[in-house]
């Protein structure tokens, strides 16, 4: 079990997706990626956000990245590091996190919900992983 | 009847007195003046929920239940209540509750505890923050204070790791949204509270209350100040509908408003001020000159603001659903309307809907009336009579014997009336709608009588009563006066009722139009859903089909269910239209069938298509109309339609 | 005479203003500044921006400079526009507030208060006209 | 009468058709069919201003004055006219002028030219450019071509550095702004060209006008789709009010509209829609659902997308003054209106502004009318008479014979008829405004009878005629019909006028306040300039001293002027005026009091508050209107005054002095 952006955490992700996810029956073959920015990341204010891309359902990139200069991506979700927490420890779900505006997105809603899905069997497997937080 | 003698008996158990408060469901009508008692002295004076009436009544539940121990703030909860009285009046009037019985038990709860019991709360950096920006006495974490906000903003199964702010003004409010995304915390504002406490029990409630962190109370930012220069109106975000319209009236101006204790800014930010006068006031952003609004990271905004991105378009489409604002409106400049001197009321009975309906159709579209809306039996039943037990006998003497379904209920001055009574076939006045008011008790006792029996038979029941020879005898018969209907009432309180309903405006139905204090009564010790939505309203038969479904669903789930009103906007090119699910709302199991209902209908709504259902309306209230309704809503795909299921059961789980 | 944007014409611009300008009378003693953007700088495309300050109707700052970046202080206003029309608008073929409410020029700040010094300002346009003679075409 | 007899000659002289040609006023009649004439066919077919009758007619008084020189176009443009006699007719219902007869003396000029005379006109590379985004074809930079875009976004003084390009759709625009930016090129689109060719005479001319560069000419966006079910329509820049209503009404929908010739999308981003339909169908963004605009960096946006910068609102104030559009609309997608089957007009008529004044307030508060207007004597005599003759002695009458100088215009349902009927005491209806359409030359014909005499002798002369017993000797005595109006055409035309008089459409007031192709009578071989605002109308005696402030002004210069109409707005809160003073605009003199008049009376207004004046919502009809009236305008301060005299030295330069 490792620290949230730590970079154990990509490594157990990055291998997680790869052995547990089936591209077809988890991911539904989605060619897609996705930028989450985190705002407010403890303890000393910082931004950070981490770039993820599917190809065909299949994990091509993962990444973690301090500061304010972010990748194009399909989609970008934005939010402050306490309401990734809630998601990462099964608090709440990203299409609420989306719908009551915790998540703020940049890209089509239709688009990015659905998407949800696939996207939450992500959101679980890093759950297994993920178990430390900055408070 | 053992309510009855519970109310007479001076000494109240806490047993007793939680069965009052369980039937609460917060209305908020204590919050407001509206019987000229002036208001609840202590919660004027420190603000918070648990200071009001609802809120104590909240309370004592959960001390009952042991959710919550007593702190410090709960002795100063009790004792600040002076037991003036002034809530059972206003309650009374809405809900028949006593919610002074709930306060004594709660005083005597709080003497019998010993100060062993009471626990303390420290206060934290959070809290520390947060009083730095509103001052030491508008910031808390008190339990105690904290869980007078179950059921309107926090739900009933979670813990109350949350704090309690009340900001003063715009400024504070960005500070503390910008506190709170430092810290990682979610914060929620809370103004009426109404909506939230309708979407508690259902399965909206996750999706709806606030989790954990911020509660943002806005009841103190009441700045009102009325233009007659421009007829508009500077409204905080803590000023009720009824507060607004009062003011307004002094200048013999109207403003568009929701129910009396909705808060004016909180309902443009929710649904959007959605009223039987839209059709002629407007819908969406038609109703206010500009807005002063705090978005999501702490910026102020106004929509007249050049600077910023479009304020007044939100993206198309069904799966365009927003379970919490997106601003919170601090600040609201409203358009104001004068007021004819010879406005006057008129009402269509009608025994069929589609008669009802098209003719508020055709009116909305020849800009007839003012205020416009067929009322079912069921609303007018509600709101006319003093209590749920009258309500439910008049009701019955409307459906079976004078087939009184719906009306066509039309504010409107002079001429607008001719239009409607050479429309009409007979109508209901105003000194006959004042007679049904005051003579409601008389009318539902009259409910198996011959005379009941005797109209029935007659071939056109209404025109009978309304128009023809029996007028007289009714009128007579049901001797309405303030008298007849104060005896409905506890007898402590007769008197008060008797001089209350003797005010002219108690009977005026103009004046209740527009202040809307009787909708309160629709949640008397029972709870609303009232789904529906706007639908285009160029295929009748459309509509029909739409409000079948309704009911369809409603019977399928066996629930208590009626037409609500309808109405139109958009010079009558759509309609709104509201249908009402009545259930208990401490009964899990109906909640449950109520939840399925909610989503069953709106699923259905969505496939039949031209429909903005009230699902996609939540917090859209501040757009452009044009940008909201337009283009139309064709009916989901096969494949669009799983996607809201998925999309609905991501954000609400499977049940 | 010189080329627009050119060292010397920063040069000579100033001395001119300085020399020329009456803080008083001319310059109304304002007290702003302005940071002008030129986009589309021929041959290559390239913007370019200028930024100018007045104390007390005295020209106490102004800069040339060329790219994206600008000068680090922030102007009280901050007019955007393509070469073509500075070129006009100091070869006096449209005055600076036509420019302005016919959006050839874009104006970030009040144009009340933009407005409200476009005298003085007109001023010290006239006397760059006088000294530019040369564009790039 | 020098105009009839050059009329009915088959040969026409320079100097002749020179005559007609100044007379033109650019009202943009010609472009479009509202006589079921069909239109000119070499417009139609080659685009540009200079293949239509007024453009020739543009090109001709160029021609002659010498300021532009022939080139091979020239030949295309003249040959290019079938003479088939479309334009005359057009033109003779609107300003009685005979644009063919230009077109002849064109052929003839251009016949007798030799080579030599020919310019040469070289392709350079921004015409280059353009050609690749538009196709050869639809770029120009012929100097014939561009002369004739002069007085109708080209100052008459100007040189002839234009290009002119006629894009087919956004995508092009957005090619073309940002060639032109890359260039630095100043560009300027052109729709209608009526509110230029309006202000070009007057002061106003260097700041509205484009001063070099390319024009965008709008007229090839065709696009029109009405959605019946959603009572829209979706309308390309190059569509004018005129089409738009006949597909509206196609599907008993009627669209908010201005003057027959404006195009829609350029009248969204100018004025707004003002019409007398706008107390019910709303003004500014009230008119549309959404609208395709792309802006002056050439990237293209509709008001539905959520990441723009707020397209709703504006900067307030008497110094925020915008003299071009905020973008080029492409597209928009506007509200249609369900037309009743029990619609019905009627007309108030009234002494006094006063009256009217508050009648039509009262209405609109109360909701009561569809359309909903005080029209003045002069609009209605203008509207109605088929030649300026004619409308000058039939406004005489209304004025000295009928005390009627001004009408309540009602369009409404029946139940709204009888609220006006009972408010008023006499009323003129529908039948009664046929006879007066048809009867107008005999009417003016009775300037000096004994019958108006007499009647001008009763004690409310209006009653005794509409109402009372005169009615039908009126009746009888104008014997209104088809053939009595055709009368006062050219003896050619006057079968055709006779035909055209006889759709019932002509003489059904209905039909002429949804298609407005009245209007253009202001413009009869003369201009006009319209003082507009918006007042709001709490205090109604201001609104009185508003138009008596106007017309003193007005007199101090000498204008033939006169209270247009006034009409409530946003639930009768505001009304607006427009003031209208007329002028040879072959005069230069005339012009020059003109814009001494229109900036006193502004600074007038500015100085009375509660007035948010025309050059003040110029090009503001895309926001929302709470965010154009609200907070309502205050009196403004003399240092305020004081920088507003600057501000408009520094517009219009300092030849402009008080």
């Amino acid at each position: 079990m490792v620290k949230f952006l730590s970079e154990e955490w990509i490594e157990y992700g990055k291998n997680y997706i790869l052995e547990k996810l089936d591209p077809e029956k988890d991911m539904k073959n989605i060619t897609t990626s996705l930028l989450g920015i985190i705002e407010h990341v403890p303890p000393n204010d910082i931004t950070m956000s981490f770039y993820l891309e599917l190809k065909d359902g299949k994990l091509n990139d993962f990444k973690v990245n301090t500061g304010d200069s972010f990748q194009e991506a399909n989609y970008v979700i934005k939010g402050n590091y306490g309401i990734y927490k809630d998601i990462l420890q099964g608090k709440i779900g990203t299409a609420m996190a989306l719908l009551k505006n915790r998540l703020q997105l940049k890209g089509s809603k239709i688009e990015a919900l659905k998407i949800i899905k696939p996207l939450d069997g992500l959101i679980e497997s890093l759950r297994d992983i993920t178990d430390e937080f900055e408070e | 009847m053992n309510q009855n003698n519970v109310l007479s008996s001076d000494k109240i158990s806490l047993e007793e007195s939680v069965a009052i408060a369980e039937k609460g469901t917060h209305c908020g009508m204590c919050r407001i003046d509206f019987l000229g008692t002036g208001l609840c002295p202590s919660g004027k004076k420190y603000g918070y929920l648990a200071y009001w009436p609802q809120g104590r009544m909240e309370i004592i539940k959960h001390l009952k239940e042991d959710k919550i121990k007593p702190t410090e703030k709960l002795i100063e909860i009790a004792n600040s209540c002076s037991l003036c009285g002034i809530c059972d009046k206003q309650c009374n009037f809405a809900t028949q509750l006593r919610p002074e019985k709930v306060a004594r038990a709660l005083k005597d709860y709080v003497d019998k505890l010993d100060k062993s019991q009471i626990q303390t709360v420290e206060e934290d950096d959070i809290l520390k923050g947060l009083r730095e920006i509103v001052g030491k006495n508008w910031a808390t974490n008190d339990p105690i204070i904290i869980a007078s906000y179950i059921r309107s903003i926090i739900s009933p199964n979670g813990e109350l790791n949350f704090y309690i702010v009340m900001p003063e003004n715009t400024e504070q409010v960005s500070k503390i949204i910008k506190f709170a995304n430092k810290n990682n915390l979610p914060f929620l504002p809370r103004a009426g509270g109404t909506a939230l406490s309708v979407a508690t029990p259902t399965v909206l409630k996750n999706g709806i209350c606030l989790e954990h962190g911020i509660v943002i109370d806005l009841l103190r930012l009441n700045k009102l100040e009325i233009h007659p220069e421009s007829s508009s109106a500077t409204v905080g975000a803590g000023i009720a509908s009824f507060e607004l319209q009062k003011e307004a009236y002094k200048h013999k101006l109207r403003a568009n408003v929701a129910e009396a204790g909705a808060h004016y800014c909180a309902n443009i930010a929710t649904t959007g001020i959605v009223t039987t006068w839209g059709n002629s006031y407007g819908c969406f952003a038609d109703n206010f000159i500009d807005l002063v609004l705090v978005d999501n990271d702490g910026n102020i905004k106004k929509h007249s603001d050049m600077g910023i991105s479009n304020p007044y378009t939100t993206e198309h489409g069904f799966t365009n659903i927003s379970l919490s604002p997106s601003y919170i409106i601090t600040e609201a400049t409203a358009k104001l309307f004068p007021v004819f001197d010879d406005e006057e009321a008129v009402l269509v009975p009608f025994d069929n809907l589609k008669d009802a309906m098209d003719m508020v159709i055709q009116l909305g579209r020849r800009g007839v009336g003012l205020s416009l809306a067929v009322l079912s039996y069921k609303y007018l039943a509600e709101f006319i009579c003093p209590n749920r037990k009258i309500a439910k006998d008049f009701e019955e003497i409307c459906k079976n014997y004078i087939k009184l379904r719906y009306v066509v209920d039309v504010i409107c001055d002079k001429n607008d009336k001719k239009i409607v009574e050479e429309m009409a076939k007979y109508s209901i006045d105003q000194s006959m709608m004042r007679t049904l008011i005051l003579g409601s008790p008389k009318l539902a006792s009259l409910k198996d009588s011959e005379f009941m029996k005797i109209l029935s038979e007659e071939d056109d029941p209404l025109k009978a009563i309304f128009a023809g020879p029996m007028r007289k005898h009714f009128e007579k018969g049901l001797d309405a006066s303030p008298e007849q209907l104060a005896k409905v009432y506890d007898k402590d309180l007769q008197d008060f009722f008797k001089k209350v309903y003797s005010k002219p405006e108690m009977s005026n139905v103009v004046w209740l139009h527009a202040f809307r204090i009787l909708p309160s009564r629709l949640m008397r010790q029972m709870m609303t859903m009232g789904p529906g939505g706007a639908i285009w309203a160029g295929d009748k038969n459309h509509i029909l089909k739409w409000i079948d479904m309704f009911a369809e669903v409603g019977n399928k789930y066996n629930l208590e269910h009626a037409l609500g009103f309808i109405s139109p906007l958009d010079n009558g090119k759509f309609i709104y239209i509201e249908y009402d699910y009545f259930y208990d709302h401490n009964d899990p199991d109906v909640a449950n069938r109520i939840s399925k209902t909610l989503l069953e209908t709106t699923e259905k709504s969505l496939v039949m298509g031209q429909i903005f259902t009230l699902i996609n309306y939540l917090f859209k209230g501040l757009y452009r109309k044009e940008h909201v309704l337009y283009p139309l809503f064709k009916g989901l795909t096969k494949e669009e339609q799983e996607l809201f299921r998925e999309v609905l059961h991501s954000v609400l789980g499977e049940f | 005479m010189v080329k627009f944007l050119s060292d010397e014409w920063n040069n000579i611009s100033k001395e001119y203003i300085l020399k020329k300008l009456d803080p008083e009378k001319d310059l109304r003693n304002v007290t702003t500044s302005l940071l002008a953007v030129i986009e589309h700088v021929p041959p290559n495309d390239s913007t370019m921006n200028f930024y100018l300050e007045l104390q007390d109707g005295k020209l106490t700052n102004f800069i040339v400079n060329t790219g994206d970046t600008y000068v680090g202080k922030e102007a009280v206003f901050t007019v955007s526009g393509n070469y073509g029309t500075y070129r006009s608008i100091l070869k006096g073929e449209m005055s600076m507030a036509v420019a302005l409410l016919r959006g050839r020029l874009k104006l970030k700040g009040s144009k009340m208060k933009a407005l409200q010094i476009i005298k003085p300002l007109d001023g010290v346009i006239v006397s760059l006209k006088e000294i530019t003679d040369e564009f790039e075409e | 009468m020098s105009l009839e007899k050059v009329e009915t000659m088959q040969k026409i002289s320079l100097e002749d058709a020179l005559e007609i040609a100044k007379k033109g006023s650019h009202c943009g009649m010609c472009r479009f069919d509202f006589l079921g004439t069909g239109i000119c066919p070499s417009g139609k077919k080659y685009g540009f201003l200079a293949y239509w009758p007024q453009g020739r007619m543009q090109i001709f008084k160029m021609l002659m004055s010498g300021k532009v020189k022939p080139s091979e176009k020239l030949i295309e443009i003249a040959n290019s006219c079938t003479l088939c006699g479309i334009c005359d007719k057009q033109c003779n219902f609107a300003t009685q002028l005979r644009p063919e007869k230009v077109a002849k003396a064109l052929k003839d000029y251009t016949n007798n030219l030799d080579k030599s005379e020919y310019q040469e006109v070289i392709e350079d590379d921004i015409l280059k450019g353009l050609r690749e985004i538009v196709g050869e074809k639809w770029a120009t930079n012929d100097p014939v071509i561009i002369s004739s875009y002069v007085q109708t976004i080209i100052h008459p003084d100007s040189e002839l550095n234009f290009y002119v390009v006629m894009p087919e759709n956004a995508e092009e625009i957005s090619k073309i702004i940002k060639f032109a930016n890359q260039h630095n090129i100043p560009f300027m689109p052109r729709s209608g060209g009526t509110l230029l060719s309006c202000a070009t005479p007057t002061v106003l001319s260097k700041a509205i006008c484009l001063d070099h560069g390319i024009i965008i000419d709008l007229l090839r966006l065709k696009k029109l789709e009405v959605d019946v079910k959603s009572c829209t329509a979706t309308v390309g820049a190059g569509i004018t009010a005129f089409e738009l209503q006949k597909e509206a009404h196609k599907h008993k929908l009627r669209a908010n509209l201005a003057e027959a010739g404006a195009h829609v999308c350029s009248n969204i981003a100018s004025t707004g829609i003002t019409s007398t339909w706008q107390n019910r169908y709303g003004w500014a963004a009230d008119n549309y659902i959404d609208v395709t605009i792309v802006d002056d960096k050439g990237t293209i946006r509709n008001n539905s997308d959520m990441d723009i910068k707020n397209p709703y609102t504006t900067e307030r104030g008497f110094t925020d003054i915008t003299l071009s559009p905020p973008g080029i609309i492409t597209e928009s997608t506007v509200k249609l209106h369900p037309i009743a089957d029990d619609e019905d007009v009627i007309l108030v008529p009234f002494e006094h502004l006063k009256d009217a004044l508050s009648m039509i307030i009262k209405l609109a508060q109360r909701n009561v009318g569809v359309s909903l207007i005080v029209l003045s004597r002069k609009y209605l005599s203008e509207f109605l008479c088929p030649t300026n003759q004619i409308a000058k002695d039939f406004e005489y009458i209304c004025k000295n014979y009928l005390k009627l100088n001004y009408v309540v215009d009602v369009i409404g349902n029946k139940d709204d008829k009888k609220i006006v009927e009972e408010m008023a005491e006499c009323t003129i209806d529908k039948s009664m405004i046929k006879t007066l359409i048809l009867g107008a030359p005999k009417l003016a014909s009775l300037k000096n009878s004994e019958f108006l005499k007499v009647l001008s002798e009763e004690k409310n002369p209006c009653k005794a005629i509409f109402a009372g017993p005169m009615r039908k000797h009126l009746e009888k005595g104008l014997d209104a019909s088809p053939e009595q109006i055709a009368k006062v055409f050219d003896a050619d035309l006057q079968d055709f006028f006779k035909k055209v008089y006889s759709k019932p459409e002509m003489t059904d007031i209905i039909w002429l306040h949804s298609f407005r192709i009245l209007p253009s009578r202001l413009m009869r071989q003369r201009l006009f300039f319209a003082q507009a605002g918006m007042i709001w109308s709490a205090d109604q005696d201001k609104i009185l001293r508003l138009v008596d402030m106007l017309s003193k002004v007005c007199d101090k210069y000498k204008l033939e002027h006169m209270l247009g109409f006034v009409l409530p707005m946003d639930d009768g809160k505001y009304v607006f005026f427009e003031y209208d003073y007329y002028y040879n605009h072959n005069d230069p003199d005339a012009t020059k009091r003109v814009s001494q008049a229109l900036i006193e009376t502004t600074e007038n207004c500015l100085l009375m508050g509660d007035i948010l004046m025309v050059l003040n919502y110029l090009f503001k009809g895309l926001y929302r209107k709470e965010h154009v009236l609200y907070p309502i305008p205050k009196g403004i301060s003399d240092e305020d005054l004081a920088l507003f005299r600057e501000l408009i030295v520094s517009i219009l330069g300092d030849e402009f002095k008080w």
